[in-house]
């Protein structure tokens, strides 16, 4: 039972399986901004480009509080999570995304609140069949039905769902809902080649990043760092709204008498992100900002976990106020090197 | 706009000694994006551009490049920037000059009068971007937009910003060198976005910005790109103390904007940038709109018009309004 | 700062004033749970020398580094307490005072509201103190010098005072001459002194004394600086005669083309003088004065052939051309004692003043009893043919004082000793009039008042108790309508002539004093004292001190006793040669300052400057503050876009946790 | 360790006793600190040239070197000079006061493989925290070390910190021990000079030391050049590298100096790593 | 909190000079009026930052008020004018952006006017009450 067919009709029927969990998908008439939790009854519906702000935030919200405590006293109260979650509809760059984030959250010492998110999430991934302008998964290890890190995929045969189980979790949520779902036929996946070949050819954008980490060290003091950057506004849209940045501040802050010690996303982009108490910057402008992001991307990341840290989304590059385009900049790292 | 003349005299600005760089605007990377360019010199001009998708206003960097502390006995690189400017683009320079932002002898000001621009995301959503840079030109009654080779007519209605529609001073107020000639200014329309939102009840709109703010991701691209955003140390970046925490929630975000829009208060030139980079898409520039209109019809005030004029948050009027006070 | 703060939380009894509605002891137990909280008590009176020796006890031997008062309001007690820290080896500046009683005990009547109220802003002062920072006053040197606005007798008086004590003095006068209103007086309430007798002296003493800068017919134009350091620009209005050169004789008023035809100022319009005048024998200076607009030639630019003053005057001291004058010195501290006007009686227009001659007012009476006014001191009036002496008189006390209807709610404390004194004088000199006071109350509160009063009373002055409604005529007699509470009974009472016993009134032209030394004005409209009871010579300005009728009305020695005081605070600064700046003033973080000069275009003190320093190689603009020029209001902090000016003491950093811990007890 | 299964959970632990090491603006104050919790107290182990997140509940915490070695007993020690607002919290901190403590983190000095060799300190300023545990682990064990050599400047007698400790390391006869101010004082008997100078004049031979440094930028750059000028080879110097630190477990992304992760990856790197990573001096 | 129970907190920042003896002489003179209103002293309201409303409602309260000289009377001369201006403008932005206009209200009253004050109190607590607890954008306890 690992490739079947949900009849589209029966998607509201599907969702409504999936309770007692806490069901996440892109926030209806909320301008594909977000995925939200999805209210009772609602059903989500699936045909959209991708959201602006990456599924992340369902497993690394934005702000998140790590413990609570009250400030004269000892009392340390830790969040208790425990709520299962489904994410509809994650589209394969940013499924890739968590498995390439859950590396740095489980290296050397664990991040509990990160790996037990991602411990109680399924993803169910629906695979690309109009990617967008600026998507290049293809040229960073990724593709439009690419299945790593998703539970379950579903690839829009038309009328038709094709639901394949990768994992366990992706096998259960099958099993429950077998009542709603066909046997696919032999001829799908043909059908399914066809579907994801096709969306391959259509995007457009790609780059050679093969000798991009191993070449970024030499091109250090390389002027090219100061031309990408001087228009970079240091806002912290690319980084926010990419599914692997993963960078946090931690602070406390205090309502009333209560207390408590969050993290919420923090930016490379930002000045003050580096910036010592002394006054010293070991990062002082853009320039070096700039280059710290694709140095830790394409650099080193693949130093450490070997592999890239951008999944190809494009959405730095969509949402970038000033057109910083990271394959723009990616090939003039490929020609300078 | 004739761009031969364009590039000609940005070359030959660019060529100056006494000038560092001059900030234009260049095609983008892919689709209708427009990228500011630094041209160093001569040769860099000819990727200049003037269209109607330079919606972006350059003055922000004047007061963006960082001065990195200059090792001992090294002097500062005082020379000029060159800086091309629309109407509202000046606007930010003049009230820049007013806050001693800038000096007036470190910036060349290349004025564009500009006959309007079009909204990106208006054009986008009509037209669909390409992979290719695509074009948008002006026509006597509107654009053209020229598409993988493929050119279509659209009515100026059809495609105006917002800002441009309500634009008082399409022509730039402050300028060293003026390319072509200045166009003809046209009625502002009535500002339906921020009328909307007053006729909304105090519920309503308690409603409306709840929704806005929960969106915003506190990016700060808001910030950073407004030109009159330009204190090295943001009082909203700082901790102690602390007026708006990190957290990312409504109250806080909420603060946030609040104090966005106040520091701006009779300071925004309604360049309408703020609003055109939030990757939420929150209606920015109501706020900054609505303030603006304040100033203007219940004080009589106008920022970035004139250099020397006295700034609004930093004067007051023996008859200002007092109809709120008990 | 550095030191982790250990709050001492002081709640005040005040007596019963604050404890019989703030429950303190349960405010108290609140307090000692408050963060940073190392002891909170109660004490009857805090303020009092023991309740001041337990802080100070406290401070030193539980090493408390802040102190909370919880007591009356700051503007009461601020000082006291800040002394007595300081007293105790603290900077004075780590106190904070929360008002529980003003604010809180005053004005709640349920003891759970006020109780909790009260503990509402003790939380705030300690968020508040806790983030106090240390300042040092500064001290600069002071000019030993001072300026007296005004030469009646609180300004003649003060400025002798000052003068005597060996500092220079500049004594400014609006008319050509000193004297003020004390000059116009005929005798002096209850000593019946003559008052020109016992005036005179002073005037001409201030006119000699070597210490002393008399700028008669001169006004302030601008004041700028600070205490122990104010820039004075006086304007010495032209005479149109030469100063150093007229002789006072008198010849070119007597051969003035319009010579006697102007309503004399000095006589309360009764009698008149010349375009050229001297406004009474006595003037001091006795230095002749062109009245620009009664004169011909400078009205009308022509008198004449040439102008007669100018032919007469031997010493050849008549300039036309003369034109305002200006100077400018230093002073360390100002006196105010700019007086007050006489009620306009036209203001109460049932009592006829505008209508009949004979209803005048308390100030002509003392011309008309005066030896040197215009009768000669015959008390005369006019029947509309011939001027003859009235026989029944009537006085009416309370004219424009004690009256809402014109505004004034206040007593004007003269009007009852002057209308006896008046009595007396009509008495004396016509032994058979009959004399009655119409009156609401009779306030004879000073030395000798009330004997006074006793002995007009038995020289058959009628007191008669109710406040006149009406004035009018019936033939040739005026007709006062009233009614004797006393007896309730109706009158109609015809007499020859009515005193209206008006009372004072401010200053019409106050406003421009106000703007110039930044004063405000009490309810009354006077100036308003620092403190009504403890610093009532003093103003808010500090340097500025009030002496004499425009802090509000007064007699003779009650003016002398305020002048005699403003004159010693005022010789506190000059006497010492130094003055201690307000630590309280605002600081600029030059790192943070961006250069925009919204502080600079706000401050009112013109405090703060740009200046250009170096900030890592870079030439930058910044904002510097003027200690000894600031006030510490703060205006250009609100305004500052980088929150980088900020008032010591009230910084962000000290507010915004005074506002969450309101906030916090919801 | 404790049960704590959450690293970003603090454990709390009681100011023991602190004092003053040096004045003004910016002073530095050591603070000796017991954990609260007994098991933890015996559970706790951290080698020289670790670092803990210390902090006050509700204000924060810093990354702080400790500055004692675990040979010395059950306590932490930090000395934390006042920058921002949580060391101007912890300077707050009076003996009995409360304050939180995660750790350890980071590498450390490789002592045990420097055994047999001739140790090397240079500090300059509150730069000696991080030496002061190098220092009292080689007291604890002369037996395994060739030697020990310690030089430590600052700008005046006043900025020096530990100097409590001069009088028994002058005593103590294996013990090279070398301070130096940057300007003549009265009552100075050691040198003066800045630190890289004194390093210069004392001459120690590279042959089988390890020199191990830490100070200003400026005065790190200096000692690096004149340690090279002595002939020591790049994989006998060490230093330690400090950067802005919110996780303190390699996980927030602000600490990395190139690929390196200072909090994991340092703080402590031998010369040639360090030459490798191109944001190391920035 | 249930409404018919509900006290507003109001934050009041007084000058100084004006209001703030004002309101003493309210208590000197024993007017009564109600006990919501907590008073933040400065010396002018020149120095209440606009954003110091904005905080106070974010922090807690539900209604905020600021009270000063009258025009022309302010100790330090203009500075209630600039309060006028920026609070005025600030009244608008928060109008604007739903907050109800019965929670921030400016005043003046000079320190003779103690009965203006419990006036003046009265109207911003009965405002505030009408107007309900304060949610809107109030910084409150976030779910984990």
């Amino acid at each position: 039972m690992s490739a079947m067919l949900l009849n589209k009709e029966k998607w509201p029927d599907f969702v409504g399986r999936l309770t007692g969990k806490k069901l996440w998908a892109p926030q209806a008439g909320g301008d594909g901004m977000r995925f939200a939790p999805v209210a009772e009854g609602e059903v989500p519906a699936l045909d959209y480009g991708n959201t602006r702000v990456p599924p992340k935030q369902a497993v690394f919200p934005q702000t998140e509080t790590l413990f609570r405590f009250q400030v004269d006293g000892e009392k340390v109260e830790e969040p208790k999570l425990e709520e299962e979650a489904v994410l509809l509809g994650v589209r394969p760059c940013d499924a890739r995304a968590m498995v390439i984030v859950d590396k740095l959250f489980s290296w050397d010492e664990d991040d509990p609140y990160y790996l037990k998110r991602r411990e109680l999430v399924t993803l169910v991934g629906l695979a690309c069949t109009e990617p967008g302008l600026n998507c290049f998964c293809t040229s960073v290890g990724g593709g439009p039905a690419s299945t790593e890190g998703l539970d379950l995929v579903m690839i829009d045969l038309g009328e038709n769902y094709l639901l394949e189980a990768i994992t366990e979790k992706g096998q259960a949520l099958l099993a429950e809902t077998e009542d709603l779902l066909e046997e696919a036929k032999d001829d799908v996946a043909e059908q399914k080649e066809k579907i994801i070949n096709e969306s391959e050819q259509k995007i457009k954008r790609s780059v050679n990043t093969e000798d991009i980490p191993g070449g970024l060290p030499g091109l250090w003091e390389d002027p090219l760092w100061q031309r990408v950057s001087a228009s970079c506004l240091g806002c912290g849209t690319c980084t926010f709204l990419c599914p692997t940045c993963h960078c946090f501040d931690i602070q406390d802050e205090t309502e009333g008498f209560d207390s408590r010690r969050c993290r919420s996303w923090d930016s490379c982009m930002f000045a003050e992100y580096t910036l010592h108490t002394s006054g010293h910057n070991p990062r002082p402008s853009r320039r070096e900002r700039t280059r710290n992001r694709i140095n830790h991307k394409y650099n080193y990341y693949v130093d450490k976990f070997d592999v890239i840290a951008c999944v190809g989304c494009g959405r730095c590059i969509n949402l970038c106020p000033v057109n910083i385009d990271i394959v723009d900049i990616l090939k003039q790292v490929e020609e300078a090197l | 706009m004739d761009l031969e003349k364009l590039r000609e005299t940005a070359a030959e600005v660019a060529a100056r000694e006494d000038v560092k760089y001059l900030i234009g605007w260049k095609k983008g990377t892919y689709g209708y994006r427009v990228a500011p360019g630094f041209i160093e010199d001569a040769d860099g001009a000819a990727e200049l551009i003037f269209s109607p998708l330079c919606t972006a206003n350059l003055a922000t960097y004047l007061t963006l490049v960082e001065k990195l502390p200059l090792p001992r006995g090294e002097e500062p690189d005082d020379r000029k920037t060159a800086l091309m400017v629309k109407g509202c683009d000046s606007r930010a320079v003049a009230q820049l000059l007013v806050e001693k932002g800038i000096d007036r002898e470190n910036v060349v000001v290349i004025g564009c009068p500009c006959p309007g621009m079009v909204d990106p995301e208006l054009l986008a959503e009509k037209y669909p971007e390409t992979e290719e840079p695509a074009e948008v030109k002006w026509t006597d009654d509107g654009f053209i937009v020229i598409r993988d080779g493929e050119e279509t007519s659209v009515s100026r209605d059809e495609l105006l910003a917002e800002k441009c529609r309500l634009c008082r001073y399409p022509n730039p107020v402050i300028s060293d060198i003026m390319l072509g000639e200045p166009v003809e200014t046209w009625e502002p329309a009535e500002d339906e976005g921020v009328n909307e939102v007053e006729n909304k009840d105090v519920d309503e709109r308690e409603a409306y910005w709840e929704e806005q703010f929960s969106n915003c991701v506190r990016c700060y691209s808001c910030r950073n790109v407004c030109p009159l955003c330009y204190c090295q140390d943001c009082i909203l970046d700082r901790l102690n103390p602390t007026w708006v925490n990190r957290s990312v929630n409504f109250s806080e975000n909420t603060a946030f904007n609040i104090a966005r829009a106040f520091h701006l208060a009779g300071r925004c030139i309604e360049c309408g940038e703020c609003e055109r980079v939030c990757p939420a898409n929150i209606p920015l520039g109501k706020l900054n709109r609505k303030l603006a209109r304040e100033v203007r019809d219940k004080y009589g005030f106008e920022p970035g018009l004139d250099p020397e004029a006295e700034p609004f948050q930093a004067s007051y009027k023996p008859d200002d309004p007092e109809d709120f006070i008990l | 700062m550095t030191a982790k703060p250990k709050v001492g939380v002081y709640i005040c009894h005040c007596g019963i004033n604050i404890a019989s509605t703030v429950d303190v002891e349960t405010v108290e137990e609140y307090a000692q749970k408050l963060p940073n909280v190392k002891v909170a008590r109660t004490y009857s009176y805090m303020c009092s020398e023991p309740g001041q020796v337990l802080i100070k006890e406290d401070i030193k031997e539980q090493g408390l580094n802040r102190i909370v008062v919880a007591s009356c309001s700051p503007r009461m007690h601020e000082p006291t307490f800040r002394k007595a820290i300081q007293e105790a080896g603290l900077n004075p500046y780590f106190l904070e005072m929360a008002n529980i009683r003003e604010q809180c005990s005053w004005v709640h009547e349920d003891t759970g509201e006020a109780t909790e109220k009260a503990k509402k802003l003790i939380t705030a002062s300690v968020a508040k103190v806790r983030l106090l920072e240390a300042l040092e006053s500064k001290e600069v040197d002071a000019e030993p010098a001072a300026l007296v606005i005004g030469a009646g007798i609180a300004g003649i008086q003060a400025a002798l005072d000052i003068a005597d004590a060996g500092f220079k003095t500049y004594l400014v006068e609006k008319t050509p001459s000193v004297g003020g209103r004390m000059a116009q007086l005929d005798k002096t309430f209850p000593t019946l002194d003559c008052s020109a007798c016992i005036l005179t002296p002073k005037m001409v003493d201030c006119a000699s004394h070597p210490n002393i800068e008399l700028l008669s017919y001169s006004e302030v134009e601008e004041v700028g600086g600070y205490i122990g350091n104010f820039d004075v620009k006086v304007r010495k209005k032209a005479r149109y005669v030469d100063f150093d050169k007229c002789t006072g004789c008198g010849d070119c008023a007597s051969e003035c083309r319009v010579a006697d035809r102007f309503p004399s100022e000095f006589d309360q319009g009764m009698g008149k003088r010349s375009a050229i005048y001297l406004p009474f024998p006595q003037a001091v200076p006795a230095k002749y004065t062109i009245d620009p607009e009664s004169c011909l030639y400078l009205s009308r630019g022509k008198c004449g052939k040439s102008p007669k003053c100018q032919e007469v005057c031997g010493a050849g001291a008549i300039n036309f051309e003369q034109e305002d004058e200006f100077v400018e010195f230093k002073v360390g501290a100002i006196i105010v004692a700019t007086g007050f006007d006489p009620f306009d009686a036209s203001r109460k227009p049932e009592y006829g003043y505008d209508d009949y001659p004979n209803v005048i007012t308390g100030m002509e009476m003392e011309r008309l009893v005066s030896a040197s006014g215009p009768t000669g001191g015959k008390v005369l009036i006019s029947n509309g043919e011939e001027e003859i002496e009235p026989k029944e008189v009537a006085f009416i006390k309370c004219v424009g004082s004690r009256d809402e209807s014109v505004g004034n709610e206040y007593c004007s404390r003269v009007c009852c000793m002057y209308t006896a004194k008046q009595a007396h004088l009509i008495r004396e000199k016509l032994p058979d009039a009959n004399i009655r006071i119409y009156y609401m109350d009779v306030r004879a509160f000073g030395k000798g008042y009330e004997e006074f009063y006793d002995r007009v009373r038995r020289e058959n002055v009628r007191y008669i108790r109710g406040n006149p409604s009406e004035i009018f005529k019936r033939g040739n007699k005026l007709v006062v309508k009233a009614e004797d509470t006393l007896t309730s009974t109706p009158l109609e009472d015809e007499v020859d002539m009515v005193v209206l016993g008006v009372g004072l009134e401010p200053r019409a032209d106050m406003r421009k004093m106000m703007d110039l030394l930044r004063l405000s004005q009490s309810p009354d409209r006077f100036f308003l004292e620092a403190h009504p009871k403890l610093r009532p010579v003093d103003t808010a300005t500090d340097g500025v001190f009030l002496a004499g009728c425009c802090q509000g009305p007064k007699d003779i020695p009650d003016t002398v006793a305020q002048a005699k005081g403003a004159a010693s605070s005022a010789l506190i600064p000059l006497a010492r040669g130094k003055v201690t700046i307000d630590a309280q003033v605002a600081e600029v973080n030059e790192t943070t300052c961006r250069g925009c000069g919204f502080c600079v275009e706000i401050c009112p003190y013109s405090a703060i400057e740009m200046v250009t320093v170096n900030q890592f190689g870079h030439e930058v603009e910044v904002a510097r503050v003027n200690e000894a020029l600031c006030k510490g209001c703060g205006s250009c902090s609100a305004a500052c876009l980088s929150d980088s000016i900020q008032p010591k003491s009230f910084r962000d950093r000290q507010i915004l946790p005074q506002i969450a811990a309101l906030g916090a007890m919801k | 360790m404790k049960t704590n299964e959450n690293p970003y959970i603090p454990y709390n632990a009681t100011v023991e006793d602190t004092w003053f090491e040096t004045g003004g603006e910016r002073a530095i104050k050591t603070f000796k600190v017991v954990f609260d919790d007994e098991e933890v107290r015996k559970n706790w182990s951290h080698r020289p040239g670790q670092c803990a997140m210390i902090g006050v509940l509700g204000i924060g915490e810093s990354m702080i070197s400790i500055s004692c070695s675990p040979t010395e007993g059950d306590f932490l020690r930090f000395s934390v000079m006042r920058m921002g607002k949580v060391t101007q919290a912890l300077h707050q901190l009076e003996t009995g006061d409360k304050m939180t403590v995660r750790g350890p983190y980071g590498n450390s000095f490789p002592l045990e493989e420097w055994e047999g060799k001739q140790i090397l300190t240079i500090g300059g300023g509150i730069g000696q925290a991080p030496m002061r545990p190098i220092v009292e682990y080689v007291k604890a064990n002369y037996d395994n070390y060739a030697g020990l050599t310690m030089i430590y400047g600052a700008r005046t007698s006043g900025d020096l910190c530990f100097k409590n400790e001069f009088e028994d390391m002058a005593k103590d006869k294996e013990l090279s021990c070398h301070l130096t101010i940057d300007i003549e004082e009265e009552q100075w008997d050691h040198n003066v000079g800045f630190v890289p100078q004194v390093l210069l004049d004392l001459n120690p031979s590279p042959e089988n030391t390890i020199a191990i440094t830490c100070g200003p930028p400026i005065m790190i750059r200096f000692v690096l050049e004149n340690l090279k000028k002595l002939g020591f080879e790049d994989d006998q110097i060490y230093t330690t590298l400090e950067n802005r630190m919110k996780c303190g477990i390699g996980k927030c992304g602000r600490c990395n100096a190139g690929g390196m992760y200072v909090c994991k990856d340092g703080p402590v790197f031998d010369y040639a790593t360090l030459k490798a990573i191109p944001e190391a001096f920035a | 909190m249930s409404a018919n129970n509900y006290e507003p907190n109001i934050v009041a920042f007084l000058c100084n000079w004006c209001s703030y003896a004002g309101a003493d002489l309210a208590g000197t003179s024993r007017v009564q009026y109600p006990s919501n209103v907590q008073v933040i002293r400065v010396m002018c309201t020149g120095r209440v930052n606009p954003l110091y409303v904005m905080n106070a409602l974010q922090q807690g309260a539900d209604g905020v008020l600021v009270s000063g000289c009258h025009p022309g009377d302010c100790h330090y001369m203009e500075g209630n004018y600039y309060a006028r201006r920026r609070l005025g403008m600030l009244k608008d932005l928060m109008e604007f952006i739903g907050v109800d206009p019965r929670r921030f209200h400016m005043s003046w009253v000079s320190a003779s006017e103690g009965h203006k004050w419990k006036e003046v109190v009265e109207k911003t607590v009965e405002d505030a009450r009408e107007a309900g607890p304060f949610e809107g954008f109030r910084r409150r306890r976030i779910d984990w």
